[in-house]
């Protein structure tokens, strides 16, 4: 059990935003977990990008699904009453195109949840997105806003993408969160080395940015709030690792499309090295 | 059925053309369909990073039957094991399709043959009385020659280039009188697929899609397929959908 | 045969600074590349950083070297006169602590050289290093200081790290660079994961950073000067994805640490493959 | 000699014990010494990346012998490969040694005999006489014994744990009369050459350093190691280095 933001968590393996959908087609994962991430929810509905969505790299993909959801209001309506049902905290990732559509969403969501992720660092959209979160400025009144509107814990999901993650976390901070998670997908493409053609322009996961993510979460974690670690996560040793850089918990994300029963794995071989490590010291 | 993490051995192992070997896994307890595959790891490794979807090509008595085409970086580490070894896989993935008392036509071009060979396996078994047109591109490319011909009576074999006639599946299939057929499957490439769509049939014909995928479980939503002007997904809501309602100009 | 900067190079497959030394100790290699970037080199000599240097990470390594170098006198003196007979262009890394060691240590290289990198992205010193590279007034200051001392092509080498290398590399080539080349290594750490103490903090570097570097040239490649493509380069393939992103040239760097003798392969494959290609189209 | 690209047959594998193995390989036309050793590729991916660097063992008849203890992911992934497979290394790297004709003693700890079992041979083969005393942590790790009791006249086994007399190298070491001997040459974890370093010897003592390398071949200095107060690479300038100049806390 550990507590952040005044609430308990069963324990710190999270499942990061993007890559588990709403935690409905894994539930006996999902109910073993700390905390799920839901996939990002906009305003509107989105169709999502066209294909290819998803390209592999060496030890990582990139991704260009385009933040593809049904919108906040089907979310509210046919998704969170199931959501509720899982036995984990929830946190609603909320990705705006404007500070209205933030304000909107979380307004709509209200306290039906354990949580908010502000996605400030989507790639893969034309609008808002990642551009929100490389400004300390935007970044701090997309926080500022929400905070207004929530009593929730508010966690903002940072980018590692041409800004430095420790200005925009403290701006972060001083609107109000409580919170960071990151990273977030790292810019990325893969051309058809035949035809010259691009093949995907998006963003980057997997153990190839787990170094990247390691010295971003430690450079952020002087901020004094709860950091969510994220990146590359695949094994406990990684796990292990993103807590020594300063992490307070770590949200496992596309570990789980080569296995989707991973979290459980961690969770128990957590628990066994913990309890080693605890007899150790008597 | 739920896709579960599965550790399976290797029982056999063997070559059916220059690029296409089979294996054969043991693993008991699952009830497969055509249309349904696993998600195979292909190295202990993080490269390749993502698991590699195979469809399954048969299951009797705790066997699964894969075929599978050394395409690139993944399968020809697949290729690199063998009997006795073990395979990390998750499935089954996808959804199953029971094949309808129909008179049926089956298209396979290349390694399209690998899921409709389950197909045509489960059509024999159910008496279902079916014409199979398989494609290859080289002379030498066919597989299973002799196990085809066993299950089914009308096997018309072509081959696109090196062989005396030089004809391609699609072009038996024009000069074929297709009255005979209420429904039709295929699979193989996507130019394949493009062309049949052309063709505008007039019964329906079920695809086997072969894409790109990041999970194979519904949770990445890295596979669209524009179906009927919305997206879905490859590994969840298919991989066999109805041709005429695919939308190829994403 | 590709002309860059006026000046024609025999291949546009490069070597990358600090992989390869000064190129003589694979001479044969060295004969055979297009050009050769080398060691950073400091006003005053370096002895480096203590061990551990480099820790391997998921297809990469981060390494910590802290530009090792005799300094630009002994290189002067001793190296550069072995330097000069290699058959292949030579382009060294000025690495700076300060706007005046750019100035003399160029002034000191004279025009003895084929060009000039000039290194604002260094992830592994205390001062200056990336932190000239992240601002584009100082990028642009360092820039116009040697261009004002040289007649040679300057190349400035870009970080990915935490800024634009678009806003970066305008910056530098109004300040009269000649090209651009990117990217330096990634900021990374690792951890021990039992222990919990940090094994290494520096720069990640290998096929794991290949689809973030595509991205940042792809980016610079609307700037129109030339630019040399860097990050996880290992097979012609990769050279060609690069080519197509924008880039003019690339530079291979960790690749010589798993086989120093790459290049030639890529080269002759190169041949190969464009020969086919010119008859493919007759 | 300067390091080549080399493709190299598997000619025999064998288990020495639980963890630790040896690989035959056949490759001609090679002058090596102890301290020599080669980068050895062990996946066809990028994960691992670099390649691992591994001493010569022995080298006879163009049959060259590794010994390996699996210790991460690396040396896991070549204990995979067998008999008949193709290995790509580069090398010989570093410097080599040629014993001197002076009384000698040898230090091996664990599988720091892989180096020193190549230079026991060579010291039999040069008729210099010496005494090696071998240590290890568990009862049944030594590896080897009859063929070093065949080189070796005087041989000292040792085993930390699980033996009947539990004892280091280290401990026999201060009960042994040194005067016996002129150099000494070790190789161990660092540990023991740290211990060694404080116990002051007369004799000259080298000893093998064992760290991770980048390149192995001097142009990544990633190797660095302080000799005399000054960076040297391990890779180009070792492995084999005057213990007495060594700085460990750098
Ligand atoms: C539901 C489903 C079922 C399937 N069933 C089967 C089956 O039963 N049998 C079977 O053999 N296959 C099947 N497939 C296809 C199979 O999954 C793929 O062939 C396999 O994933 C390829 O993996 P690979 O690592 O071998 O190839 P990869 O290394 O991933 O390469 C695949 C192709 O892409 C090209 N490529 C990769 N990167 C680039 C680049 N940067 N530029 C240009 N070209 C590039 C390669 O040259 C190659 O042609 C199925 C696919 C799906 C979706
Ligand atoms: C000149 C030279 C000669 C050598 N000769 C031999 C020889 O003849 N035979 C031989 O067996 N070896 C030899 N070695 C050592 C050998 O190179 C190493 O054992 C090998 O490189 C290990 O590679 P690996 O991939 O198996 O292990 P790795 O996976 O690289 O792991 C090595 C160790 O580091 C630990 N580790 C890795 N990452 C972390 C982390 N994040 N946190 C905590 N711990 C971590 C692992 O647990 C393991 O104990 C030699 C080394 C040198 C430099
Ligand atoms: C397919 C995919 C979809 C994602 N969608 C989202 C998203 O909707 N919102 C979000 O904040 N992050 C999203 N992410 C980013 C992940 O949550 C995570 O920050 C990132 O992938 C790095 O972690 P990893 O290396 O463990 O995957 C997505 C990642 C992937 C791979
Ligand atoms: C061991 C090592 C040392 C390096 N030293 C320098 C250097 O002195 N100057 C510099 O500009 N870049 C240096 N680099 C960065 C490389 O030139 C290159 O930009 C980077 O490694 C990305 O390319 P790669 O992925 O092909 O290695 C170094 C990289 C490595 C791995
Ligand atoms: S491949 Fe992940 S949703 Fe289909
Ligand atoms: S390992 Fe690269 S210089 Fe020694």
């Amino acid at each position: 059990m550990i507590k952040l933001f005044g609430i308990p968590f069963k324990n710190p393996i999270f499942i990061a935003s993007g890559v588990f959908g709403f935690g409905l087609d894994f539930k006996e994962v999902s109910n073993k977990v700390g905390a799920l991430f839901t996939k990002g929810i906009t305003l509107k509905p989105r169709p999502g990008n066209p294909p290819p969505r998803i390209v592999e790299t060496a030890a990582g993909l990139i991704n260009w699904v385009g933040l593809e959801n049904p919108g906040v209001d089907i979310f509210c309506r046919d998704i969170l009453p199931k959501v509720k049902k899982l036995k984990c905290r929830v946190f609603v990732n909320v990705a705006g195109f404007s500070i209205n559509d933030f304000e909107k969403i979380v307004e709509k969501l209200a306290d039906r949840i354990d949580g908010l992720e502000i996605n400030v660092s989507c790639p893969n959209v034309k609008e808002g997105g990642v551009l929100f979160g490389q400004d300390p400025k935007i970044a701090a009144q997309v926080t500022g806003a929400v905070r207004k509107r929530t009593r929730l814990p508010v966690i903002v999901k940072l980018t590692p993408n041409f800004c430095d993650p420790l200005l925009i976390g403290k701006a972060c901070i001083d609107a109000g969160a409580d919170g960071l998670s990151l990273i977030n997908t790292v810019f990325g493409q893969a051309y058809n080395a035949h035809t010259g053609e691009r093949i995907i322009s998006g963003g980057l996961s997997g153990p190839a940015i787990k170094p990247f993510a390691l010295f971003c979460v430690n450079r952020v974690s002087v901020l004094g709030v709860p950091v969510i670690g994220i990146g590359g996560i695949e094994t406990v040793a990684d796990v292990r690792e993103f807590l020594s850089a300063g992490a307070s918990a770590v949200a496992i994300g596309s570990a789980l499309l080569r296995d989707p029963y991973l979290p459980i794995r961690i969770i128990r071989e957590l628990k066994v090295v913990s309890n080693i490590s605890k007899n150790e010291k008597l | 059925m739920k896709p579960k993490l599965i550790r399976a051995y290797i029982t056999a192992k063997k070559q059916l053309n220059p690029d296409t070997f089979s294996l054969e896994l043991k693993t008991s307890g699952l009830r497969l369909q055509p249309g349904h595959f696993f998600e195979i790891r292909t190295s202990d490794t993080y490269d390749p990073y993502l698991n590699r979807p195979i469809s399954v090509a048969g299951y009797q008595r705790s066997r699964l039957l894969l075929i599978i085409r050394k395409a690139g970086r993944g399968t020809t580490l697949l290729h690199e094991k063998n009997t006795g070894d073990r395979i990390l896989m998750l499935g089954p993935m996808g959804k199953g399709i029971i094949p309808k008392k129909k008179r049926t036509l089956v298209i396979a071009g290349g390694i399209g043959i690998a899921p409709l060979y389950f197909l045509a396996h489960n059509l024999t078994v159910g008496k279902i009385p079916f014409s199979l047109i398989y494609g290859v591109r080289n002379h030498g490319d066919h597989i299973l020659i002799s196990e085809l011909k066993r299950i089914c009576s009308d096997l018309i074999l072509v081959c696109e280039r090196g062989a005396k006639k030089k004809v391609t599946a699609l072009d038996v299939l024009k000069n074929m009188d297709l009255a005979k057929y209420d429904i039709i499957y295929a699979c193989g490439p996507k130019a394949m697929f493009v062309e049949l769509q052309r063709m505008k049939f007039d019964q329906p014909i079920y695809v086997f899609c072969e894409d790109f995928l990041g999970c194979g479980c519904g949770i990445c939503i890295g596979c669209a397929i524009k179906i009927k002007g919305t997206y879905k997904r490859i590994c969840i809501d298919g991989p066999v959908f109805n041709l005429k309602e695919i939308d190829f100009n994403v």
